[in-house]
């Protein structure tokens, strides 16, 4: 297997006198999607938040294509190639769904006509383009998801990182999630998703990653991880347990 | 040489009193900040109601000190009704129209004072504690000395309620985290209005005291509210510890500063201060996150 | 559909440059010119505020300062150099930058409020530093030395002075219909809604406001050039002090934050209330004037923080999203 | 948007149906003097008592009672067939580019045919430029930039003394106080607020210092809306003045009077320009903490000694202006109105030559005026240069006038007591 993409060691955020994060460590192959879970404060969003700048990391390293980001300012990492939604969708409400895109792909096109265009094709291939002049506000909540991820795609990144794009979602518009995620992958961009729920990824994720407690106790196959006892400690056991695990 | 010292210690002192009178203006401005993230930019126009306030009890023969209470408790009511009438709205618009909406205030207030009041100065008649204190080569007015005392009494109080009480307790754990609050059942709108409430009491306090050794004017609160601002902005928004050393500082940076720079310029190392700090540690000195 | 709402701005402003430019030579009335000047230097200095304010979402209460700039460059440029104030432009703006750049890089990383207290207390700053400067007149202010011509910026009549502000308000409002279909004008309006999820897609807040900034600080600037060209009087208290400031700030949030069209309505509004208030209520002595701005603000922050051109535009998106689903 | 709208026409309907300030209306023909005030802004309530004091001149001159004034009982101008004279006011705002479009519509659409105005140095400066290039008239009452004369401007004349002539009083009054009490002064502090006023005032007196010998210890500008001066009164100090000629608003001047007595700043006397320290405020607020000081003032109702009518006018005034007593301000624009309309008499016409020529051999003397003035004469520049002001100590919480000697009622009391021993 060739080198990974994002590399993730002994990361570690402190909130005061909290300690969110303990020490994670991940891999994420490139050209693969791999999924980030763990049980409610695990330390997820945490770690996501680490990894895409937003939040500095108080220890550790995350290394992006050869490139130390730890620390570094949040609209740089997305210059080196990172994209990302959030949990709680966080469009630009006045906007229409092809001005929040285009504001996107402006980072690699100055030019707003330029800017404009790209949007406009990621619109339809994410499947939003007969909705591109409604104001971001005014879309479902599966809709809304949708345009995060255009919005994240419009910086063409290399790495997507996605955020419980799939929580809320009916089965329905689940399955045409996996269907736009699948299609993703096509384009060559390497995905990292976070999911409460392990279910959602089993289909579609080469990997998982296991954090709980802000450590990280399981990598590896999908279907491994179920069976993994640390893992269902986590999960089902009582909270203390999960602790000294 | 001796005179020196004598003349560094008279700048010392009146520096501390001066920043302790900043911190007594302060200390409310901080509290609101903390719990519910807005900068009441007519902190100062509070101020100048409360001082109104003041004098007309005075002129019905009732002293700052024992008027005192009852601005606090009217002041109390008059921050509650402003945020139910006013201040709610605006927390439910885009984040500048607080900004705009209290500054809109100010200059409402302003308006109405000099409409009402004229834009006179009133000072109150017979005032007590107008007598000179010396402390060998220092010597500092006595009203000053109250308002001191004042000021940190008011800050200790805010602190202990803050720290220890019930209602304090659910003014922070809304101040860390809005969302959480609600969750533990903390009626968030509710303790919005407890703290406008007592930021606007504490300013009550703050402008009757202020009555002892100032005029009151439609103007006056502008005067102090821009070095209240930049107070907590040094101590850190929402520090009450901080407030006060941010004032201490203010006040001391402002005498020293006119002595031995220039009269003129005095405000500028404040300014400065203020600058850098927003730079280097925008959380304030004592400010948390 | 788009195109023709950005259409009917440009269209807009020809039509209303078009009428300015007959007011200016068809009018003799000598009130109604210096309304017509006053009106749109304000719409000048809304704009500028607008662009910082409206679209960045950074509310400055120092936008004085700016003007100042400008007026001052021309006294400096008249009064101390004896060159033309024409220069007053570049140098004007110049130091304007300089200032927002100053004011901007410490506070534009952080939360809205430390961005308008730090106006104020530069604004504050600046005021005093030229108190005290002599060679800058100090609180006496320069009078500009009379001069007649274009080379030196100063006419017996009003109408050149009408057109000159005329041409800086077109420039100022075609500035901005670029602003809002350029990059920048995507940021500012990605930054204010959201400023974690613009960082996201790789906008540096920093960068981008210190150069809405820059360029709100050289409009004012330009503003203030005019200004005192045609007071020919420039002191501390009609340039740069705090209620010039308040003037500013109440043009802007009257007619709508992050409009095209906002500060000139607001401007409208400001012009009017101050005549009437001036005629109704002067020789009171009393603050009716600050209780009615106050009161305006109060309103607007409450009842309808787009302001009045953003409130028609709500008002005209409902009717036709009630259209749109009518048919 | 419905709301909005009606609470804007709620907030035009309020203020229309408010009382405003009637303009009094004259029978027959009518000369239109056009007057420019600070009616709105932070002037305005110096403004409206301004108003009320041109009004009041106005209906001196267009009334029939007779005082040892000019013109006033003349029942309007007689040499013009008694016509009245008619007030035009226009507002200010207190900028200077209000004024500027005040004075145009005054000229153009009144067709006034002589400006008076503006109160503040700024504002008075636009106004008399418009004034120039129309070629009318221009009469300022109440500015003091002591520059406002020295433009070169032949329509401009100014009837109060500036800073400048201001100041000399201060340094006439301590020659004088050399030769009766054989005082010993020589080491200045000049402290002065860095607006116009104090700036204007500060300029004055150095100047004036200079020119008599005088050694300024210390200069000491500070900002009027400080709310602190320890260091300022520590320099002042330090530098061991004789005497300290101070300029204040009156919430500095409080802070300023309370921090030299807790520093114990012991001078021979404080100077101090009126503002703060005439302010009813002062004396309200420091009681006989404020015994001694010296304060310049333009005018005094001890003037009643030479002009019998300054209490009658001062109760004229009262009537009007909700019992306010005339001041230095509103006594010197009496006076403007009413040296305008004896100028506009004697030209025997309304063309603005004719005044202005009028206006250049004006020559009333010191005893039919309000003020403390040997007479009323204007020199080429414009500038009546017989104008003096008064200088009043505070003895006994009272304000006394003992400077010039010939309109005193007190003997002064020179150094003032050591704070110790007060």
């Amino acid at each position: 297997m060739s080198e990974p993409i994002l590399r993730v060691r002994g990361l570690t955020k402190q909130f005061g006198s909290l300690r969110a994060l303990d020490g994670v460590d991940l891999d994420v192959t490139a050209g693969a999607l791999t999924g980030l879970i763990g049980p409610n404060g695990a330390g997820k969003s945490t770690a996501f938040g680490c990894i895409a700048g937003a939040l500095k990391p108080s220890g550790g390293s995350i290394l992006f294509a050869g490139t130390e980001i730890a620390g570094m300012a949040y609209h740089r990492v997305a210059h080196l190639g990172i994209g990302r939604t959030y949990q709680v969708v966080q469009t630009f409400a006045d906007m229409t769904v092809l001005e929040a895109t285009t504001t996107g792909a402006l980072m690699r096109h100055p030019r707003v006509v330029d800017a404009t265009a790209v949007a406009e094709e990621i619109l339809s291939f994410v499947g939003l383009a007969d909705k591109r002049r409604q104001l971001g506000r005014a879309l479902t909540i599966a809709d809304k998801k949708r345009l995060e991820v255009a919005r994240a795609l419009a910086i063409e990144p290399q790495l997507l990182l996605l955020d419980e794009v799939m929580a809320g979602l009916t089965p329905r518009e689940s399955q045409a999630a996996v269907v736009l995620l699948r299609a993703i992958l096509a384009r060559g961009i390497t995905i990292l998703m976070v999911e409460h729920v392990m279910e959602v990824l089993m289909p579609i994720a080469d990997h998982v990653v296991v954090i709980a407690a802000g450590r990280t106790i399981f990598t590896g196959d999908a279907r491994a991880a179920v069976r993994d006892p640390a893992v269902i400690e986590a999960y089902l056991g009582p909270r203390a347990a999960a602790l000294h695990g | 040489m001796e005179q020196t010292i004598d003349v560094f210690a008279q700048l010392l002192v009146s520096g501390l009193l001066a920043g302790l009178l900043f911190a007594l203006v302060a200390v409310g401005l901080t509290l609101v900040y903390g719990v519910m993230d807005v900068v009441n930019f007519a902190h100062g126009e509070f101020l100048m109601l409360a001082m109104y306030a003041a004098f007309g009890l005075a002129l019905l023969g009732l002293q700052p000190l024992v008027a005192l209470p009852l601005v606090v408790i009217a002041m109390f009511f008059f921050g509650i009704v402003v945020y139910r009438l006013f201040i709610r709205r605006l927390l439910a618009g885009p984040p500048e129209a607080t900004v705009f909406g209290t500054f809109g205030l100010l200059v409402l207030l302003q308006g109405l004072a000099q409409a009402l009041f004229t834009s006179d100065f009133f000072s109150i008649p017979n005032r007590p504690f107008a007598q000179t204190l010396h402390f060998g080569s220092v010597s500092v007015g006595a009203a000053a000395i109250v308002e001191g005392i004042g000021a940190l009494v008011l800050t200790g109080a805010l602190f202990a309620f803050v720290e220890y009480t019930e209602t304090g307790r659910a003014l922070r754990a809304v101040s860390e985290d809005r969302i959480a609050a609600t969750l533990m059942g903390i009626d968030v709108g509710r303790m919005n209005a407890v703290a406008f409430g007592i930021g606007a009491a504490c300013v009550g306090a703050a402008g009757t005291l202020l009555m002892l050794s100032y005029p009151v004017y439609p103007r006056v609160g502008a005067d102090f509210a821009l070095t209240a601002f930049v107070v907590v902005a040094l101590g850190g928004f929402g520090s009450v510890q901080g407030a006060l050393v941010g004032a201490l500082l203010v006040g001391v940076l402002e005498v020293f500063g006119g002595f031995y720079l220039a009269p003129e310029i005095k405000m500028v190392p404040v300014y400065l201060a203020y600058l850098v700090v927003v730079l280097v540690r925008p959380q304030g000195l004592l400010g948390r996150r | 559909m788009k195109t023709i709402a950005r259409d009917r701005n440009v269209l807009t402003l020809i039509g209303l440059l078009v009428i300015g430019v007959f007011a200016a030579f068809g009018v003799r009335d000598v009130v109604v010119l210096d309304l017509l000047f006053t009106l749109l230097i304000y719409a000048v200095l809304g704009q500028s505020w607008n662009w910082i304010s409206g679209y960045g979402g950074n509310i400055s209460f120092g936008h004085a300062i700016f003007f100042g700039c400008g007026a001052y460059a021309a006294a400096i440029a008249t009064a101390r150099f004896g060159i033309s104030p024409w220069f007053a432009f570049p140098l004007g703006a110049a130091v304007a930058a300089v200032l927002a750049l100053a004011v901007g890089y410490p506070t534009f990383a952080l939360r809205g409020h430390y961005f308008s207290i730090a106006t104020i207390a530069v604004g504050a700053l600046v005021e005093t530093f030229v108190k005290t400067q002599p060679y800058l007149g100090r609180a006496n202010g320069f009078e500009l030395p009379i001069a007649n011509g274009f080379a030196a910026l100063q006419f017996t009549e009003k109408w050149p002075y009408v057109l000159l502000a005329l041409a800086l308000f077109a420039i100022a409002q075609a500035a901005t219909i670029g602003l809002e279909r350029s990059r920048l004008g995507y940021y500012l309006r990605a930054l204010r809604a959201n400023y974690g999820a613009a960082a996201s897609v790789g906008i540096d807040e920093r960068r981008w406001k210190l150069i809405a900034f820059a360029g709100s600080a050289v409009l004012a600037s330009a503003a203030g050039v005019l200004y005192a060209q045609y007071t020919l009087f420039v002191d501390p208290s009609s340039t740069l002090a705090l209620p010039i400031s308040i003037d500013i700030a109440l043009v802007g949030v009257v007619g709508g934050i992050g409009t095209v069209w906002g500060p000139p309505v607001g401007a409208l509004v400001y012009v009017f209330l101050a005549k009437a208030v001036a005629l109704k209520l002067g020789g009171a002595g009393k603050g009716y004037d600050l209780v009615i701005y106050g009161a305006l603000i109060v309103a607007i922050a409450a009842v309808r923080p787009s302001g009045i051109v953003g409130a028609a535009i709500e008002a005209l998106r409902r009717r036709r999203a009630v259209r749109e689903a009518g048919g | 948007m419905r709301r909005l709208i009606l609470t804007g026409l709620a907030a035009i309907l309020a203020f229309s149906t408010l009382p405003s300030a009637s303009i009094s209306a004259a029978d027959g023909p009518e000369i239109k003097i056009g007057s420019i005030l600070p009616l709105t802004g932070s002037s305005a309530q110096t403004g409206a008592g301004l108003k009320a004091a041109q009004q009041l001149a106005e209906d001196l001159v267009n009334g029939h009672i007779s005082y040892p004034l000019p013109m006033a009982g003349a029942r309007g101008l007689p040499n013009l067939g008694h016509a009245h004279i008619k007030l035009i006011f226009a507002d200010s705002q207190g900028k200077p580019d209000q004024a500027k479009a005040a004075a145009e519509q005054l000229i153009t659409q009144e067709k006034v045919v002589a400006l008076i105005g503006a109160y503040t140095s700024s504002t008075t400066a636009t106004a008399s430029q418009v004034a120039e290039r129309y070629g009318i008239p221009f009469l300022n009452p109440s500015s003091a930039n002591p520059k406002l004369h020295l433009r070169g401007f032949k329509w401009f004349f100014r009837t109060t003394p500036h800073d400048g002539i201001f100041s000399e009083n201060f340094f006439a009054f301590l020659a004088d106080m050399k030769k009766k009490k054989n005082i010993s002064v020589k080491k200045l502090a000049i402290v002065y607020e860095d607006g116009l006023f104090g700036t204007g005032s500060a300029d004055a007196e150095e100047e004036t210092a200079k020119k008599f010998n005088y050694e300024i210890v210390a200069k000491i500008p500070y900002s009027a809306n400080t709310t602190e001066v320890t260091a300022e009164v520590q320099k002042i100090k330090a530098a061991k003045p004789d005497v300290i000629l101070i300029t204040s608003y009156l919430p500095d001047s409080l802070l300023y009077m309370k921090a030299f007595k807790e520093q114990s700043v012991d001078v021979q006397a404080i100077l101090a320009q009126d503002a703060g320290f005439i302010d009813p405020g002062f004396l309200r607020t420091l009681g006989k903490e404020a015994n001694f000081v010296f304060t310049r003032e333009v005018f005094s109702l001890d003037i009643k000694q030479r002009n019998k009518s300054v209490p009658l006018i001062d109760q004229l005034f009262r009537q009007r202006f909700n019992n306010a007593p005339l001041d230095g301000n509103t006594a010197r624009d009496i006076m403007g109105v009413l040296v305008l309309a004896d100028a506009i008499n004697r030209a025997k016409s309304t063309q603005p030559d004719a005044i202005r020529t009028a206006l250049q051999q004006t020559d009333i003397p010191g005893e039919r005026t309000l003020m403390p003035w040997t007479r009323i004469k204007f020199d080429a520049t414009g500038q009546n240069t017989f104008g003096a002001g008064i200088i009043e100590q505070i003895l006994d919480q009272k304000y006394e006038t003992i400077w010039p000697f010939a309109v005193s009622v007190k003997e002064p009391i020179w150094p003032m007591p050591a704070w110790s021993k007060r």
